[in-house]
Formats: C-alpha cells, structure tokens, sequence
C-alpha cells in the first residue's frame, strides 16, 4: 500500500530517515532502517573529517530542536567504509541509502559525490553550509553558486542528483530554478530555518556557534508552503522534511506535492519507531478516505 | 535548567567535586550534559542530587576545576539508563572516577543487597569517596596500582581472587579495558557504565553509536547488561572521535 | 521599574501590542492600552479602504497562528477619525501610539504617514506588503524599494520612522543597512514567516490566500537571532517582536538587543491580560537576578 | 475540524438547515466559524449540536445553500458567550433567523422556568421552527409583517401589550433594530445575541470590535447582557463593513 517509485527507484514506504539523526556510524543507519523508514540519509558528509561545533550544539524546545552540529563526519574516505558493511544490510531489508553530501566549493562537491556514488542510491546535496569564497552566506543562498555545485556534481555521478533546500532566502524558486537549469533531479525541502536562543540567566545564546537551525514542529507550515510553490512551479519530484511527528504531517506535505517525506525531530519527540508510526497513520488515512498513496501527490493544487 | 555552583571539593590531585544549588532525582548511571557557558557542554555521571565528580582531563575540565562558589552552571539531564539492582548479593567494581556512578549504585543496592565494592586508583591519593564506599558496603577491598594502599595491582586481577559465582551481579564503572576484563572474567550477569564522546546527549545526532546495532551510549546506554554487550562489538576495541572516526582503545 | 525611553519618547513599560491584534477601531486600540500596554500599534492602514482577504484568514496552531487577513482597514481617512478620538484616552493613561501603514509605492506611503502624523508618537512602516511594481515581491525583500519607501517618508514627517523586517529574506542586514541609509530611526522586527496549512480532509489549503504568515511560539528562535544581528550590526533602537509569551520570553530579546517588545499572537493564547502578566514577570525576574531594566538591553553580547 | 454534510433542511424559502454528521457540544447562542472550502468562512449560530440554519443573504450562503449530502465543511467552534438562564419566568423573541440560537435557549431555559416566546417574521412561510418552539414554550405568540400568521406587527409592537415585569430576564435574537427596541422598552434585564462582521472570529483581529470599549462580539460576545449594553455605544446605530468602515443601521 505504501511503495513508491521515485525517478525508477523503488522505496518499500515514502518516509525516510533525514539527514543528521542517527546517520554518523554505518550501524545506526542500520538500525534506523530496521525501524522502518523507506530510505535512510546519511549525515553530511565532506572531504575531510571535521570535528563539528563544540557544545552545546543542540536546544530542545518544546517540540522542536535548534541544532548547530557543524558538520560533524569522519570525511567521506572513512565514511563509504562504513557504508560498505552498512549497505548490505540495509539493501537487505529494502531500504535505500540516500547520501548527503557537503564542501566548501564545487570541487569538494564534485570529489565527495564521486566517492561516495556506489554506495548510496541518491544524493542529495546540502548546500545549506557556507561557501569558501562567499563571505559566510550558504550556497543555497545564491543562485550561481548553487548552480555551479549541482553542475559540477551533474557532471560527475549517474545516480540522481537532488538538492536539499535552504528556506533562508528571498526567493526560493530562484533557487529552484538555478538548479532546473543546472540539471537537478529533484528538491529536498526544506533544511532548518536559522534561529537562536539565549538562556537569560547566562545572559548568553545557548550553542556554541550562537545560532542554529530549528526543525521540529514550528517549522512544518514553513516547510508547506515551499513544498506547494515548488510543486506549483518544477516539474521535479520533491521529498518534503519539516516537522513532520504523524502520517497527517506527511500527508499534508504529499498533497502539497511532495513524493516522499523525511524525519528528522520527530525522531526524538516520538521515538525510534516513529518510521511504523507514521507508516500505519498514513495507512489509516488512505483507508478511511479510500485513496491511493499515488493519488494525494500535489491533491491540493487541484 | 541553570544553576549556580555551591561549593567545589578537592577530592584528590585531579578530581573535584561540584557542589550545585539544586538537587535533581536521578537513577544511579544517569549523566547529565553540564554547560559551562562560553566554554563548553559534556556529559557527567551523577555522584549525587547535587553533585557530579570532575576530572581534570583537558581544557573544559580544566576550566570546570577553576569554578568558585556562585558561579553559574547549565545542566540538562538526567539521561541515560541506570544501574538496576538484582539477586542478594552485588559486587561492584569501581576504577578511577568511574567511581562516581558507582557510589550512588552502592547506596541505593545497599539497602536491598549485600555489597561488596572493589574500588581501584593509581595510587592511595587518587582513590575516591573512600568514607563513603566503606559506610555503604559490607566488604570493601582497596587496590592501588603501585601498592600504596591495599591490594597492588588493577581491580581485574583482585577479581580473580575471588569466588565470582558466590555474587548474583557485577556493576562495574571505568576505563573500558578494565570493563572488558571484568566482563571476560564474570561468569555472572554484569552491568557496565560505557563512555563515549557525545554531542546532543539525547540519542539523535549519532555521535555516540555504537557498532554495530547502532546503540546510542547516551540513551540506551550508558549503562549496558551483559546481554547488549553482546551487541556491542566494538565495546574494549574502539570507539570514536569528535569527526566519528574510529581510534583503537589500548 | 519598567520605564522605559526610545527616541526620547517615554514608556510606561517596555510591552507593546504588536500591529494587527485589535487595532482595527479606537476602542478596540484603547482597551488594549487599559489592559496595560506600553503602547499600542494600530493596524497596518493604507491610503484606502481595503476588505482583506475573504475568510479563512487565520488558522489556529498549537501555540502559533497561521495569518492572512490581508491588511484589511477603513482607509487612512477614516481611521485617524478613529484616532483622534482614541488618542485622548489612550495618552492619559501615559501610553503611547505606534502607527503601522503601508502602501503599494514610496507616493502611498507617504501620503498615508503624512496624513497619520499627528495621532501617533511613531510610524511604523510595514514593507511586507507587495508592491506594485515588485511582481509579487515584497518591498522588504528588496533593499532599493526599501530604501525608497523609507527616504520618502522621512522626508515627509518628524516623528519616529521605525521599519518592521520581514524574515522571509536572504541577508536581512543588506535590508536593513539600505533603510539606515534611508534614514530609518529604529527597527521593529520581526513580521510573520511565510507558511501554509493544508488540511488533509479537505485536501486543499485552508486560508484562502493559500498561504499566509506564521507568528507565536514557533518563530521566536527566528526573531531573537534576526534581533541579536540587527544589535551586532546597527546602533537603532529595536523593538523585538514574534512569539513572545512571556517575561521570559520578553527578557529573551532584550538581551538580544530589543529596546522593547510587542506582543500579538499571545493575547489570544494567554489572553487580553497578556500585557500585565508579562510586566509582572518581567519584574520578577529583575528583582531576582538583582538588574535594571536598562541593563539587559543587549547583555546576551558580552 | 472537517466535517460531512449528512441533511439539508429546508425551512422556508429563504432558510435552511444544514444537519452534520458530527455531534459538537454547545451552549445557546454560541457559534461556529463554517469553511465552505474554496468559498469563504462565516459565522453561524449552533441551532442543535449538529445543525446550523443558514438564511441565504449572499454569495456565499447562496453556496452553503447548494450543500448536499456528503459534501465537506470545516467547523471552528464553539465561539463566544452564552444566553444563561435567571429566574423562574423568561420572555424569548426571536425575530427571523436569529430564531436559530433563541431555539436551543429555550429548550434549555425550558426545564428550569417557564418561557414565553414570542415569534417573528415577514410572513407565516417564514416562521422558522414553530413546532419546536410550540413544543418547548409555555406560551407561544407568533407575528407576522403581513399578519398572515398570528399579530400582525413587529415583534416589538407585540411587547408592548405584555405585562414584562412580570417576567424577569428577556432574552432575543433578530434585526439589530428589533433588539434595541426591546431593550428600550424593558424594564427588566435583557440578553440580546449581536451580529457583526467576523474575520477571525477569536477575539484578536478586532474586525467585530464594538464601540467604545473595543468588546468583541466573537469572543466576549456575541450574547451580551443589558449592563454591557451599556457600554456598547453603537448598539442599534451602526457597525462595521468588511474593511472598517462606519456603516449606519437603519
């Protein structure tokens, strides 16, 4: 009831672990996978080890998170070591590996993506990290630059290419477009919403690095909206993530347009078997409305 | 929640104790992420409602040993599993500052089993809480690496001396070559107290997995049985570093 | 305790009513200012009459609301009729007027503020609004129509020109140094996130703008990091605005770097006495960290 | 919540009510905010816990008029205050549609006083739910514009031939100028049930706020007694279009 194809790939279910949880070690995407989710993303990974922020790098609200990790990964040489005893096991059980990638330039990009292309299914590219040359601002904030990465990565690889959004920006569909044009394959919308918080007894942000990213619940109508105006105006498939915690939260991101969902926060507020949770929510949706998981693709534009 | 140093213990050399100004429930194991602001963030295991035993091991403890009365301290927490008290008669097994999860887990069994504690430093001044292991356990056996207080040589080798099938449980809480040993050794059921570097402390970033189901030290552990040992392969072998990489344990 | 100044301009305490919650009549602009606000901003009002947008223009979240009301208003004329009658009432309670308008050009901006002048103690522009020649865009999306809307109502009046910030951009410093350079007094930030709700048995949106703006709760994290940039990087007043509940709350972006703070989606959730009960708690917590008021403006940058 | 259509009744010409297939708690002469999806969303007042009388007055109730059975609509609700019921003799006047929230009243008010009601409308076709209100009132008094039904008159004509002191708490729902006249000529308190034009319908866009204390008829409303009445100036003179504006009523 719940397979889906995405671009000829087939995934058991369309909701999928994010990327960031329980994706730093080979065995924890394993068991992530063994809970359920259709596909696993692994954390970001880049050319080189990278330590991350110091802590705290994590802020749990109420049902939501402000995370600012830093990249944290072992560089892609260790990691596709990970990925190559994790990948049978995960294969196994029908679940696809989608892998995040990251760099400072679209060199690193085009490196790490060729490295790590025979183990993982996707790419999605996290473009939500700052370019060397672009005086802090992300790539994902800059048409060009995004432009300039997925070509590059374009180039390079067979499996798809999909690109993970920033909802940090003016314009998001001139994002999307830059991407179009540069031959993505599809959108991964959207990546955490910039934020802070300042614990006003220490009189001082919270993280290490001052600010982070908030996912959770309090992004979801944000990660909606991007979702619907990308469906309105790509004709690439979507996977929505954004504070979805229940199969109404991914059913409601599927009729804005999204093929697929991924989880994230939902993780730690509903627990590991969030993945079955939402599996069977979704099942009870599509049973009582008497609809097929196919049909509530992008339902609400009609 | 934040809270604001009380008083500072020198307990020996390098470990001192933080005294806060609030007490917070907590099982004995559980840790709590400790934020000093502007510094850093890590994870320490509960010595009491009030207390957590700090060793000077590099900058952030380092700047944790200058704390003075007043100061003011970010504690999240308690997480983790506990050390769950089974059978009549428990022997614990403590080295080093692993002793400080070990002392409220002997408090508590006490009042339900016989305790016998084998605690284990380098040296007579780097043993800890001695007073208070002695009041709590029926049997308490000191062991020195260099043999100036007690029994010379590591707690494992005191282990082999005794009669282990005369226990019900083995708690045990230290540098993990010496828990490897300990569970090797056991022909009893055994809880350990793992460590490994975390970032959130909340069982999602990963960082602490362990190989190769994928356990979160910080939620499904730190304490672990001797049945989810059996899950974790790379327990006494490696673990890993801040980038996730992995570094052999001597 | 809570006196605060701005601009030379003396508040009772530092808690205002945020634009949009009841502001559409004098009286409702008045029984705000009884329940204990340190100043009341009007509804956003253009040069003419306007009925917003056809219902549903709100949807009610967990702790957010979800908006698109669609600037509905009498019309500048009509309103400072509202005004004059409203003000003497409100100013002898010692509280202040803070008046939002907006308009499709820099020429309706300042025809309106010229016009709202005399009945408020400050101006408030709200640039996220679209303009006519922005294809949808929003004027403060752009820092050049920014800009221009800013200098022209500068030019046109004395009183206190403060810019209410839209988060939905890329670089909100770039917007916010064009309207320095324009003059502008102080900022107010920040406006609502872009989101949308679709529900899932109906299939469709639910506002019928389709898609609207999300305030409360879950964009507090998003307003304090926007505040504590605005304080790193400009020597304006900021009045702190999106999700604050409480004294906590209010404190939190204070020592962000706000001056002040307005309060809107709150009166719904913690209702009309929402402005007392944050002062008390404001009170409580300077009595127990030993502080002024003064004090925390800013203090989480040290 | 989302609900379905399961009956369309038809009461008049003009009227109908529209039955759900949800059954939502409710005190009389509180609301609900009713999304017809891709049309619009209005206030209705509960005329049983599944059912709401819908006169056809515009574009959109000419829609709501064109339900039919299974077709979605979403309800926001309960909103607002509530008729409560004082004393043991009550006076009801119910004038057109606003017989929808005055119907539960008196079902209500029913079991504990007596209650007279008197009814209105333009003709007998429209006397909305005279068998209901037979059924539930001690005494029944129909009126009708054109006296094809019952007196002919106002509603308010009809009061002044009452004994209303002998009454102690009035309550009514119709024309905004029908109730200021019961208001004017009552000697005892008085509940009337105000309409005004709704956006949010929660008490804080202040599109249904009333002069000159900013009361709002979605949420300390839309029943207000006669001591507040006092402090609503413009009851019976004027309200507010769509965009704000000042509109007289006449």
């Amino acid at each position: 009831m719940l397979g889906t194809e995405i671009l000829g790939i087939k995934f058991k279910n369309p909701v999928f672990l994010a990327s960031g949880i329980m994706g730093e070690t080979g065995s924890s995407l394993v068991r992530m996978a063994k809970e359920g989710a259709g596909a696993v993303t692994t954390k970001s990974i880049g050319l080189k080890p990278n330590p991350g922020h110091k802590n705290p790098t994590i802020v749990v609200l109420e049902d939501s998170l402000l995370n600012a990790m830093g990249l944290p990964n072992p560089g892609v040489d260790e990691y596709i070591e990970e990925l190559r005893e994790a990948k049978k096991r995960i294969e196994k059980m029908g679940v696809r590996i989608i892998g995040s990638i990251y760099g400072k330039d679209e060199d690193e990009f085009r490196e790490v993506a060729k490295k790590i292309e025979d183990y993982v299914d996707i790419i999605e590219l996290n473009i939500s990290c700052p370019h060397a040359k672009g005086y802090g601002a992300t790539i994902g904030q800059d048409p060009e630059l995004s432009y300039k990465v997925c070509k590059a990565v374009k180039e390079e690889v067979k499996v798809p290419v999909f690109a993970k959004l920033t909802p940090n920006v003016s314009n998001i569909l001139e994002i999307a477009e830059a991407l179009v044009d540069a031959k993505v394959d599809g959108f991964v919308a959207i990546n955490t919403v910039r934020g802070m918080k300042i614990d006003i007894k220490a009189k001082r942000p919270i993280l290490s690095n001052k600010f982070g990213g908030l996912s959770g619940k309090a992004i979801k109508p944000i990660g909606v909206k991007i979702v619907y105006d990308l469906y309105e105006n790509f004709d690439k498939p979507i996977i929505g993530v954004g504070g979805i915690f229940t199969g109404e939260d991914a059913i409601e991101y599927m009729m804005a347009g999204a093929s697929a969902v991924q989880v994230g926060s939902a993780v730690y507020f509903r627990g590991y078997d969030v993945f079955k949770k939402i599996c069977d929510e979704i099942k009870e949706f599509l049973i009582e409305e008497n609809l097929k998981l196919k049909e509530i693709v992008g339902i609400a534009h009609e | 929640m934040i809270v604001k140093v009380k008083e500072v213990i020198e307990e020996s050399s390098t470990v001192k104790t933080i005294v806060i100004n609030k007490k917070i429930k907590f099982k004995p194991g559980q840790f709590a992420m400790l934020w000093l602001p502007g510094v850093d963030e890590k994870p320490f295991s509960f010595l009491d409602e009030d207390k957590f035993a700090i060793a000077k091991v590099g900058e952030f403890t380092k700047k944790m040993h200058e704390l003075k009365e007043g100061d003011i301290l970010g504690v999240r927490g308690p997480y983790g599993s506990y050390f769950k008290p089974y059978g009549d008669r428990v022997l614990a097994i403590a080295g080093g500052v692993g002793s400080a999860p070990i002392l409220p887990a002997v408090k508590e069994f006490s009042k339900k089993a016989e305790v016998t504690t084998i605690l284990g430093a380098r040296c007579k001044e780097e043993l800890l809480f001695v007073e208070e292991f002695e009041k709590y356990s029926n049997e308490l056996i000191l062991c020195t690496d260099d043999g100036s207080c007690g029994f010379k040589g590591y707690t494992t080798e005191k282990l082999r001396e005794l009669k282990l099938e005369s226990y019900d449980l083995i708690i045990t809480c230290g540098p993990e070559i010496m828990m490897k040993k300990v569970l090797e050794l056991s022909p009893i059921p055994v809880q350990v107290s793992m460590e490994r570097y975390m970032k959130c402390g909340i069982g999602i970033c990963g960082q602490c997995c362990v190989d190769d189901q994928g356990l979160c030290v910080c939620r499904d552990g730190p304490v672990f049985n001797s049945f989810q040992l059996k899950y974790i392969k790379e327990f006494g072998k490696y673990k890993r570093d801040e980038c996730g990489r992995k570094v052999r344990l001597c």
